[in-house]
Protein backbone atom coordinates (compact mmCIF):
# COMPACT_ATOMS: atom_id res chain seq x y z
CA UNK A 1 0.00 0.00 0.00
CA UNK A 2 3.23 2.61 0.63
CA UNK A 3 5.53 2.10 -1.85
CA UNK A 4 8.93 4.46 -1.46
CA UNK A 5 11.40 4.23 -4.10
CA UNK A 6 14.43 6.65 -4.46
CA UNK A 7 16.58 5.97 -7.09
CA UNK A 8 18.75 7.49 -9.98
CA UNK A 9 17.17 5.46 -13.05
CA UNK A 10 14.54 7.82 -15.11
CA UNK A 11 10.80 7.60 -13.32
CA UNK A 12 8.74 5.08 -15.32
CA UNK A 13 5.44 7.13 -15.10
CA UNK A 14 2.84 4.14 -16.40
CA UNK A 15 4.20 1.53 -14.39
CA UNK A 16 3.82 3.65 -11.44
CA UNK A 17 0.60 4.65 -12.24
CA UNK A 18 -0.65 0.96 -13.11
CA UNK A 19 0.69 -0.26 -9.66
CA UNK A 20 -1.36 2.79 -7.55
CA UNK A 21 -4.38 1.95 -9.87
CA UNK A 22 -3.56 -1.88 -8.74
CA UNK A 23 -4.87 -0.95 -5.41
CA UNK A 24 -8.78 -1.25 -6.50
CA UNK A 25 -8.91 2.46 -5.71
CA UNK A 26 -12.00 4.21 -7.23
CA UNK A 27 -10.20 8.00 -7.21
CA UNK A 28 -5.78 8.45 -7.72
CA UNK A 29 -4.39 11.84 -7.39
CA UNK A 30 -0.86 11.83 -8.90
CA UNK A 31 1.83 15.14 -9.11
CA UNK A 32 5.13 14.83 -11.33
CA UNK A 33 7.91 17.48 -10.85
CA UNK A 34 10.08 17.90 -13.64
CA UNK A 35 13.47 19.68 -14.53
CA UNK A 36 11.64 23.15 -15.92
CA UNK A 37 12.83 23.44 -19.46
CA UNK A 38 12.32 27.39 -19.31
CA UNK A 39 15.07 28.75 -17.06
CA UNK A 40 17.94 28.21 -18.85
CA UNK A 41 19.32 25.01 -16.58
CA UNK A 42 21.21 22.44 -18.32
CA UNK A 43 21.27 20.04 -15.79
CA UNK A 44 20.21 19.14 -12.59
CA UNK A 45 21.29 17.18 -9.81
CA UNK A 46 20.31 15.56 -6.72
CA UNK A 47 21.92 15.01 -3.80
CA UNK A 48 20.38 12.92 -0.92
CA UNK A 49 21.09 11.46 2.78
CA UNK A 50 21.09 7.45 1.41
CA UNK A 51 18.82 5.26 4.53
CA UNK A 52 17.05 8.50 5.88
CA UNK A 53 15.71 9.69 2.56
CA UNK A 54 13.87 6.26 1.97
CA UNK A 55 12.83 6.90 6.22
CA UNK A 56 11.58 10.01 5.56
CA UNK A 57 9.22 9.25 2.75
CA UNK A 58 7.93 6.55 4.67
CA UNK A 59 7.15 8.40 7.59
CA UNK A 60 5.42 11.48 4.99
CA UNK A 61 3.54 8.60 2.60
CA UNK A 62 2.43 7.07 6.25
CA UNK A 63 0.82 10.14 8.33
CA UNK A 64 -1.49 10.94 4.56
CA UNK A 65 -2.55 7.40 5.92
CA UNK A 66 -3.47 8.36 9.13
CA UNK A 67 -5.38 11.74 7.53
CA UNK A 68 -6.92 10.44 4.69
CA UNK A 69 -8.49 7.52 3.81
CA UNK A 70 -6.27 5.79 1.35
CA UNK A 71 -5.53 2.73 -0.65
CA UNK A 72 -2.42 3.35 -1.54
CA UNK A 73 0.71 6.07 -1.43
CA UNK A 74 3.46 6.23 -3.41
CA UNK A 75 6.34 8.30 -3.69
CA UNK A 76 9.52 8.03 -6.62
CA UNK A 77 12.34 10.36 -6.00
CA UNK A 78 14.97 10.09 -8.75
CA UNK A 79 18.17 11.22 -7.67
CA UNK A 80 21.60 11.90 -9.36
CA UNK A 81 22.37 14.25 -12.74
CA UNK A 82 19.45 14.75 -14.96
CA UNK A 83 18.15 17.20 -17.58
CA UNK A 84 15.32 19.70 -18.47
CA UNK A 85 12.33 17.92 -19.06
CA UNK A 86 13.20 14.77 -17.05
CA UNK A 87 10.48 13.58 -13.82
CA UNK A 88 12.35 14.44 -10.34
CA UNK A 89 9.67 13.35 -8.29
CA UNK A 90 6.13 11.58 -8.64
CA UNK A 91 3.53 11.19 -5.84
CA UNK A 92 0.45 9.41 -5.88
CA UNK A 93 -2.68 8.77 -3.59
CA UNK A 94 -5.36 5.94 -4.18
CA UNK A 95 -8.44 6.08 -2.40
CA UNK A 96 -11.93 5.28 -2.76
CA UNK A 97 -13.07 8.24 -3.19
CA UNK A 98 -11.35 11.78 -4.81
CA UNK A 99 -11.54 14.27 -2.05
CA UNK A 100 -8.91 12.02 -0.19
CA UNK A 101 -7.10 11.16 -3.48
CA UNK A 102 -6.74 15.07 -4.02
CA UNK A 103 -5.94 16.04 -0.48
CA UNK A 104 -3.55 13.72 0.28
CA UNK A 105 -1.62 13.91 -2.68
CA UNK A 106 -1.08 17.72 -2.11
CA UNK A 107 0.18 16.70 1.54
CA UNK A 108 3.06 14.14 0.21
CA UNK A 109 4.32 16.91 -2.11
CA UNK A 110 4.20 19.71 0.22
CA UNK A 111 5.91 17.90 3.12
CA UNK A 112 8.35 15.65 1.21
CA UNK A 113 9.52 18.99 -0.33
CA UNK A 114 10.49 20.33 3.62
CA UNK A 115 10.62 17.10 5.26
CA UNK A 116 13.30 14.53 3.14
CA UNK A 117 16.43 14.96 2.86
CA UNK A 118 17.52 16.27 -1.08
CA UNK A 119 19.38 18.77 -1.90
CA UNK A 120 19.43 19.92 -6.06
CA UNK A 121 22.51 22.06 -7.38
CA UNK A 122 21.54 23.49 -10.78
CA UNK A 123 23.67 24.27 -13.75
CA UNK A 124 23.45 27.03 -16.02
CA UNK A 125 26.07 27.76 -18.70
CA UNK A 126 28.53 26.05 -17.07
CA UNK A 127 28.12 27.41 -13.70
CA UNK A 128 26.96 25.29 -11.23
CA UNK A 129 25.42 26.43 -7.65
CA UNK A 130 23.10 24.37 -4.70
CA UNK A 131 19.35 25.84 -4.68
CA UNK A 132 18.13 27.58 -1.99
CA UNK A 133 15.16 26.48 0.17
CA UNK A 134 11.81 28.34 -0.19
CA UNK A 135 10.38 30.14 2.20
CA UNK A 136 7.21 29.52 0.20
CA UNK A 137 7.79 25.33 0.58
CA UNK A 138 8.23 25.64 4.39
CA UNK A 139 4.54 27.48 4.06
CA UNK A 140 2.95 25.22 1.58
CA UNK A 141 4.22 22.46 4.41
CA UNK A 142 2.99 24.07 7.41
CA UNK A 143 -0.22 24.79 6.47
CA UNK A 144 -1.04 20.97 7.15
CA UNK A 145 -0.02 21.44 10.75
CA UNK A 146 -2.12 24.41 10.92
CA UNK A 147 -5.53 23.23 9.21
CA UNK A 148 -5.63 19.58 10.13
CA UNK A 149 -7.21 17.39 7.79
CA UNK A 150 -8.98 19.93 5.57
CA UNK B 1 32.90 6.85 21.33
CA UNK B 2 34.21 8.07 18.07
CA UNK B 3 31.09 9.76 16.27
CA UNK B 4 30.44 9.30 12.35
CA UNK B 5 29.88 12.78 10.66
CA UNK B 6 28.27 12.86 6.96
CA UNK B 7 27.84 16.27 5.25
CA UNK B 8 25.61 17.03 2.40
CA UNK B 9 25.50 19.94 -0.48
CA UNK B 10 27.67 22.30 -0.14
CA UNK B 11 28.99 21.47 3.67
CA UNK B 12 30.01 18.81 2.12
CA UNK B 13 32.13 20.97 -0.75
CA UNK B 14 33.40 22.95 1.65
CA UNK B 15 34.78 20.52 3.95
CA UNK B 16 36.31 18.40 0.93
CA UNK B 17 34.64 14.78 3.00
CA UNK B 18 31.22 13.44 2.76
CA UNK B 19 31.80 12.18 5.83
CA UNK B 20 34.92 11.96 9.04
CA UNK B 21 35.13 9.96 12.04
CA UNK B 22 35.76 12.25 14.87
CA UNK B 23 36.00 11.56 19.24
CA UNK B 24 34.29 15.32 20.38
CA UNK B 25 35.77 16.39 23.88
CA UNK B 26 33.61 15.85 27.06
CA UNK B 27 32.37 19.32 27.03
CA UNK B 28 30.80 19.12 23.71
CA UNK B 29 27.22 18.50 24.43
CA UNK B 30 24.89 19.58 21.57
CA UNK B 31 24.92 19.52 17.75
CA UNK B 32 26.02 23.47 18.12
CA UNK B 33 28.78 22.64 19.89
CA UNK B 34 30.12 19.86 17.96
CA UNK B 35 29.66 22.40 14.73
CA UNK B 36 31.75 24.95 16.76
CA UNK B 37 34.36 22.27 17.64
CA UNK B 38 34.40 20.88 14.37
CA UNK B 39 35.08 24.44 13.23
CA UNK B 40 38.82 24.85 13.89
CA UNK B 41 39.62 21.57 12.23
CA UNK B 42 40.31 22.88 8.74
CA UNK B 43 39.57 26.08 6.56
CA UNK B 44 36.86 24.22 4.97
CA UNK B 45 35.15 23.15 8.32
CA UNK B 46 35.16 26.97 9.38
CA UNK B 47 33.84 27.78 5.85
CA UNK B 48 31.36 25.37 5.74
CA UNK B 49 30.36 26.38 9.55
CA UNK B 50 30.21 29.64 9.50
CA UNK B 51 27.08 30.45 9.75
CA UNK B 52 25.34 28.15 12.01
CA UNK B 53 21.58 29.63 11.07
CA UNK B 54 22.37 28.14 7.38
CA UNK B 55 23.04 24.64 8.93
CA UNK B 56 20.51 21.43 9.61
CA UNK B 57 21.29 18.20 11.46
CA UNK B 58 20.06 14.94 12.32
CA UNK B 59 21.30 12.79 14.90
CA UNK B 60 21.13 8.37 13.99
CA UNK B 61 19.16 9.37 10.99
CA UNK B 62 16.71 12.22 13.27
CA UNK B 63 16.01 15.67 12.59
CA UNK B 64 17.09 17.90 15.11
CA UNK B 65 17.53 21.34 16.26
CA UNK B 66 21.35 22.41 16.84
CA UNK B 67 20.78 22.70 20.65
CA UNK B 68 19.55 18.72 21.03
CA UNK B 69 22.08 16.85 22.91
CA UNK B 70 24.50 14.61 20.94
CA UNK B 71 24.94 11.95 24.10
CA UNK B 72 25.44 8.36 22.71
CA UNK B 73 25.33 9.38 19.11
CA UNK B 74 26.28 7.14 16.53
CA UNK B 75 25.92 9.20 13.60
CA UNK B 76 25.65 12.97 12.77
CA UNK B 77 24.67 14.79 9.38
CA UNK B 78 25.05 18.13 8.97
CA UNK B 79 23.91 19.85 6.16
CA UNK B 80 22.08 22.82 4.30
CA UNK B 81 18.17 23.21 4.71
CA UNK B 82 16.93 20.99 1.71
CA UNK B 83 15.55 21.76 -1.11
CA UNK B 84 13.79 18.06 -2.57
CA UNK B 85 11.17 17.84 -5.34
CA UNK C 1 -2.46 23.86 -24.39
CA UNK C 2 -6.05 22.53 -23.49
CA UNK C 3 -7.34 19.20 -24.76
CA UNK C 4 -10.62 17.43 -24.68
CA UNK C 5 -11.24 14.27 -25.33
CA UNK C 6 -14.79 12.15 -25.17
CA UNK C 7 -14.88 8.74 -26.40
CA UNK C 8 -15.60 5.18 -25.92
CA UNK C 9 -11.82 4.01 -26.29
CA UNK C 10 -10.25 3.13 -23.16
CA UNK C 11 -7.92 5.69 -21.39
CA UNK C 12 -4.28 5.30 -22.33
CA UNK C 13 -2.60 7.41 -19.33
CA UNK C 14 1.01 6.74 -20.28
CA UNK C 15 0.36 8.99 -23.42
CA UNK C 16 -2.24 11.59 -22.36
CA UNK C 17 0.35 12.42 -19.27
CA UNK C 18 3.36 12.16 -21.81
CA UNK C 19 1.30 15.13 -24.06
CA UNK C 20 0.35 17.05 -20.85
CA UNK C 21 4.67 16.97 -19.88
CA UNK C 22 5.19 18.07 -23.36
CA UNK C 23 4.15 20.93 -22.88
CA UNK C 24 7.30 21.76 -20.86
CA UNK C 25 6.08 22.50 -17.12
CA UNK C 26 7.75 22.10 -13.70
CA UNK C 27 4.79 20.63 -12.53
CA UNK C 28 1.84 18.17 -13.69
CA UNK C 29 -0.65 17.10 -11.69
CA UNK C 30 -3.53 14.52 -12.75
CA UNK C 31 -6.45 12.81 -11.55
CA UNK C 32 -8.09 9.53 -12.65
CA UNK C 33 -11.24 8.44 -11.83
CA UNK C 34 -11.37 4.59 -11.78
CA UNK C 35 -15.11 2.54 -12.26
CA UNK C 36 -14.40 1.24 -8.41
CA UNK C 37 -13.82 -2.72 -7.88
CA UNK C 38 -15.23 -2.72 -4.07
CA UNK C 39 -18.96 -2.30 -4.28
CA UNK C 40 -20.84 -5.08 -6.73
CA UNK C 41 -20.60 -2.91 -9.85
CA UNK C 42 -20.48 -5.37 -12.77
CA UNK C 43 -20.96 -3.16 -15.40
CA UNK C 44 -20.91 1.18 -15.50
CA UNK C 45 -22.52 2.23 -18.94
CA UNK C 46 -21.79 6.35 -19.50
CA UNK C 47 -24.33 8.33 -21.88
CA UNK C 48 -23.20 11.61 -22.41
CA UNK C 49 -24.86 14.82 -24.91
CA UNK C 50 -23.03 14.63 -27.72
CA UNK C 51 -21.39 18.10 -28.61
CA UNK C 52 -22.47 19.55 -26.04
CA UNK C 53 -20.24 17.13 -23.53
CA UNK C 54 -17.15 18.64 -25.27
CA UNK C 55 -18.14 22.19 -25.09
CA UNK C 56 -18.66 21.85 -21.42
CA UNK C 57 -15.97 20.34 -20.82
CA UNK C 58 -13.73 22.96 -23.00
CA UNK C 59 -15.46 25.55 -20.90
CA UNK C 60 -14.51 24.21 -17.43
CA UNK C 61 -10.59 24.21 -18.88
CA UNK C 62 -10.99 27.47 -20.10
CA UNK C 63 -12.21 28.66 -16.90
CA UNK C 64 -9.34 26.85 -15.03
CA UNK C 65 -7.13 28.16 -17.24
CA UNK C 66 -8.31 31.86 -16.69
CA UNK C 67 -8.03 31.31 -12.51
CA UNK C 68 -4.14 29.67 -12.15
CA UNK C 69 -1.22 29.97 -14.71
CA UNK C 70 -1.21 27.05 -16.68
CA UNK C 71 0.33 25.57 -19.70
CA UNK C 72 -1.62 22.98 -20.16
CA UNK C 73 -4.86 21.52 -19.27
CA UNK C 74 -6.55 18.42 -19.97
CA UNK C 75 -9.67 16.75 -19.61
CA UNK C 76 -10.38 12.92 -21.04
CA UNK C 77 -13.96 10.96 -20.48
CA UNK C 78 -15.02 8.01 -21.19
CA UNK C 79 -18.10 7.00 -22.74
CA UNK C 80 -20.01 3.86 -23.32
CA UNK C 81 -19.98 0.81 -21.19
CA UNK C 82 -16.49 -0.05 -19.17
CA UNK C 83 -15.73 -2.62 -16.37
CA UNK C 84 -14.63 -2.27 -12.40
CA UNK C 85 -10.96 -1.02 -12.45
CA UNK C 86 -11.29 0.73 -16.24
CA UNK C 87 -10.92 4.50 -15.60
CA UNK C 88 -13.72 6.66 -16.37
CA UNK C 89 -11.94 10.21 -16.21
CA UNK C 90 -8.60 11.73 -16.73
CA UNK C 91 -7.70 15.11 -15.87
CA UNK C 92 -4.33 17.37 -16.38
CA UNK C 93 -2.92 20.27 -15.16
CA UNK C 94 0.64 21.26 -16.21
CA UNK C 95 1.91 25.07 -14.78
CA UNK C 96 4.93 26.34 -13.59
CA UNK C 97 4.95 25.91 -10.28
CA UNK C 98 2.96 23.05 -8.12
CA UNK C 99 0.46 25.02 -6.57
CA UNK C 100 -1.42 26.09 -9.50
CA UNK C 101 -1.11 22.59 -10.81
CA UNK C 102 -2.54 21.12 -7.94
CA UNK C 103 -5.41 23.07 -7.25
CA UNK C 104 -6.36 23.77 -11.13
CA UNK C 105 -6.68 19.81 -11.11
CA UNK C 106 -8.82 19.35 -8.27
CA UNK C 107 -10.95 22.54 -10.16
CA UNK C 108 -11.45 20.43 -13.55
CA UNK C 109 -12.58 17.39 -11.23
CA UNK C 110 -14.65 19.00 -8.93
CA UNK C 111 -16.37 20.86 -11.99
CA UNK C 112 -16.60 18.29 -14.68
CA UNK C 113 -18.99 16.58 -11.87
CA UNK C 114 -21.30 19.27 -12.26
CA UNK C 115 -20.93 20.65 -15.32
CA UNK C 116 -20.66 18.44 -18.01
CA UNK C 117 -23.23 16.37 -19.27
CA UNK C 118 -22.95 12.85 -18.30
CA UNK C 119 -24.88 10.27 -16.68
CA UNK C 120 -23.61 6.76 -15.41
CA UNK C 121 -25.87 3.35 -15.05
CA UNK C 122 -24.77 0.71 -12.92
CA UNK C 123 -25.20 -2.99 -13.47
CA UNK C 124 -25.34 -4.71 -9.94
CA UNK C 125 -26.08 -8.38 -10.53
CA UNK C 126 -28.39 -8.04 -13.51
CA UNK C 127 -29.88 -4.94 -12.32
CA UNK C 128 -29.37 -1.90 -13.69
CA UNK C 129 -30.17 1.58 -12.56
CA UNK C 130 -28.97 5.11 -13.16
CA UNK C 131 -27.13 7.03 -10.75
CA UNK C 132 -28.49 9.49 -8.60
CA UNK C 133 -26.85 12.90 -8.42
CA UNK C 134 -24.74 13.34 -5.50
CA UNK C 135 -25.08 16.76 -2.86
CA UNK C 136 -21.37 16.18 -1.84
CA UNK C 137 -20.35 17.06 -5.95
CA UNK C 138 -22.41 20.01 -6.09
CA UNK C 139 -20.52 21.44 -2.89
CA UNK C 140 -17.47 20.66 -4.25
CA UNK C 141 -18.07 22.68 -7.31
CA UNK C 142 -19.15 25.01 -5.45
CA UNK C 143 -17.07 26.02 -3.38
CA UNK C 144 -15.06 27.65 -6.01
CA UNK C 145 -16.89 29.83 -6.61
CA UNK C 146 -17.22 30.37 -2.95
CA UNK C 147 -13.93 30.98 -2.19
CA UNK C 148 -12.05 32.51 -5.48
CA UNK C 149 -8.82 31.18 -6.79
CA UNK C 150 -8.04 30.02 -3.34
CA UNK D 1 -40.76 26.12 -36.17
CA UNK D 2 -40.64 22.79 -34.92
CA UNK D 3 -38.02 22.06 -32.22
CA UNK D 4 -35.60 18.82 -31.81
CA UNK D 5 -36.07 17.79 -28.69
CA UNK D 6 -33.32 15.29 -26.88
CA UNK D 7 -33.72 13.15 -23.83
CA UNK D 8 -31.18 11.29 -21.77
CA UNK D 9 -30.72 8.51 -18.89
CA UNK D 10 -33.84 7.81 -17.75
CA UNK D 11 -36.13 10.27 -19.32
CA UNK D 12 -34.86 8.61 -22.38
CA UNK D 13 -35.89 4.93 -21.55
CA UNK D 14 -39.31 6.26 -20.00
CA UNK D 15 -40.45 8.00 -23.02
CA UNK D 16 -38.95 5.27 -24.96
CA UNK D 17 -36.94 7.42 -27.56
CA UNK D 18 -33.91 9.49 -27.58
CA UNK D 19 -35.26 12.42 -29.70
CA UNK D 20 -38.12 13.80 -31.52
CA UNK D 21 -39.24 16.83 -33.35
CA UNK D 22 -42.47 18.80 -32.07
CA UNK D 23 -44.21 21.99 -32.08
CA UNK D 24 -45.75 23.32 -29.39
CA UNK D 25 -48.43 25.82 -29.03
CA UNK D 26 -47.74 29.72 -29.11
CA UNK D 27 -48.97 29.97 -25.32
CA UNK D 28 -46.04 27.30 -24.08
CA UNK D 29 -43.37 30.08 -23.60
CA UNK D 30 -40.91 28.42 -21.29
CA UNK D 31 -39.09 25.17 -20.45
CA UNK D 32 -41.29 24.42 -18.19
CA UNK D 33 -44.77 25.18 -19.91
CA UNK D 34 -42.90 23.09 -22.90
CA UNK D 35 -42.55 20.13 -20.05
CA UNK D 36 -46.06 20.14 -18.81
CA UNK D 37 -47.18 20.22 -22.70
CA UNK D 38 -44.99 16.89 -23.29
CA UNK D 39 -46.43 15.08 -20.72
CA UNK D 40 -49.72 14.50 -22.66
CA UNK D 41 -48.03 12.89 -25.79
CA UNK D 42 -48.35 9.74 -24.17
CA UNK D 43 -48.11 7.26 -20.71
CA UNK D 44 -43.78 7.38 -20.87
CA UNK D 45 -43.66 11.11 -21.80
CA UNK D 46 -46.01 11.93 -18.18
CA UNK D 47 -43.87 9.10 -16.22
CA UNK D 48 -40.67 11.08 -17.32
CA UNK D 49 -42.12 14.40 -16.50
CA UNK D 50 -44.23 13.81 -13.16
CA UNK D 51 -41.89 16.02 -10.80
CA UNK D 52 -40.19 18.73 -12.84
CA UNK D 53 -37.80 19.40 -9.25
CA UNK D 54 -36.01 15.97 -11.03
CA UNK D 55 -35.47 17.26 -14.41
CA UNK D 56 -32.55 19.33 -16.08
CA UNK D 57 -32.65 21.24 -19.29
CA UNK D 58 -30.43 22.51 -22.20
CA UNK D 59 -31.45 25.00 -24.75
CA UNK D 60 -29.41 25.29 -27.74
CA UNK D 61 -26.81 23.42 -25.74
CA UNK D 62 -26.92 25.79 -22.95
CA UNK D 63 -27.85 24.94 -19.53
CA UNK D 64 -30.81 26.34 -18.13
CA UNK D 65 -33.42 26.93 -15.45
CA UNK D 66 -36.31 25.46 -15.82
CA UNK D 67 -38.03 29.24 -16.33
CA UNK D 68 -35.39 29.80 -19.27
CA UNK D 69 -38.13 31.19 -22.26
CA UNK D 70 -38.08 29.07 -25.58
CA UNK D 71 -38.30 31.62 -28.15
CA UNK D 72 -36.49 31.10 -31.20
CA UNK D 73 -34.69 27.78 -29.38
CA UNK D 74 -33.79 24.89 -32.68
CA UNK D 75 -32.83 22.14 -29.51
CA UNK D 76 -34.06 21.57 -26.45
CA UNK D 77 -33.01 18.57 -24.19
CA UNK D 78 -34.30 17.47 -20.87
CA UNK D 79 -32.24 15.25 -18.95
CA UNK D 80 -32.07 14.22 -14.40
CA UNK D 81 -29.55 16.06 -12.95
CA UNK D 82 -25.64 14.72 -14.29
CA UNK D 83 -23.60 12.28 -12.73
CA UNK D 84 -20.14 12.09 -14.41
CA UNK D 85 -16.52 11.45 -14.00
Amino acid sequence: MIRIVVAPQPIDLASEIAAAEADGAGAVATFTGLVRADDGVDCLELEHYPGATEAALRRVAESAAERWSLQGATIVHRVGPMRPGERIVFVAAAAPHRGDALAACAYLIDRLKTDAPFWKRETRGGASSWVEARDSDTAAAARWSATGTE
Amino acid sequence: MPIQMLYFAWVRERIGVAGEQVTPPDDVRDVAGLIAWLAGRSAGHAEAFADPARLRAAVDQDFVALDAPIAGAREIAVFPPVTGG
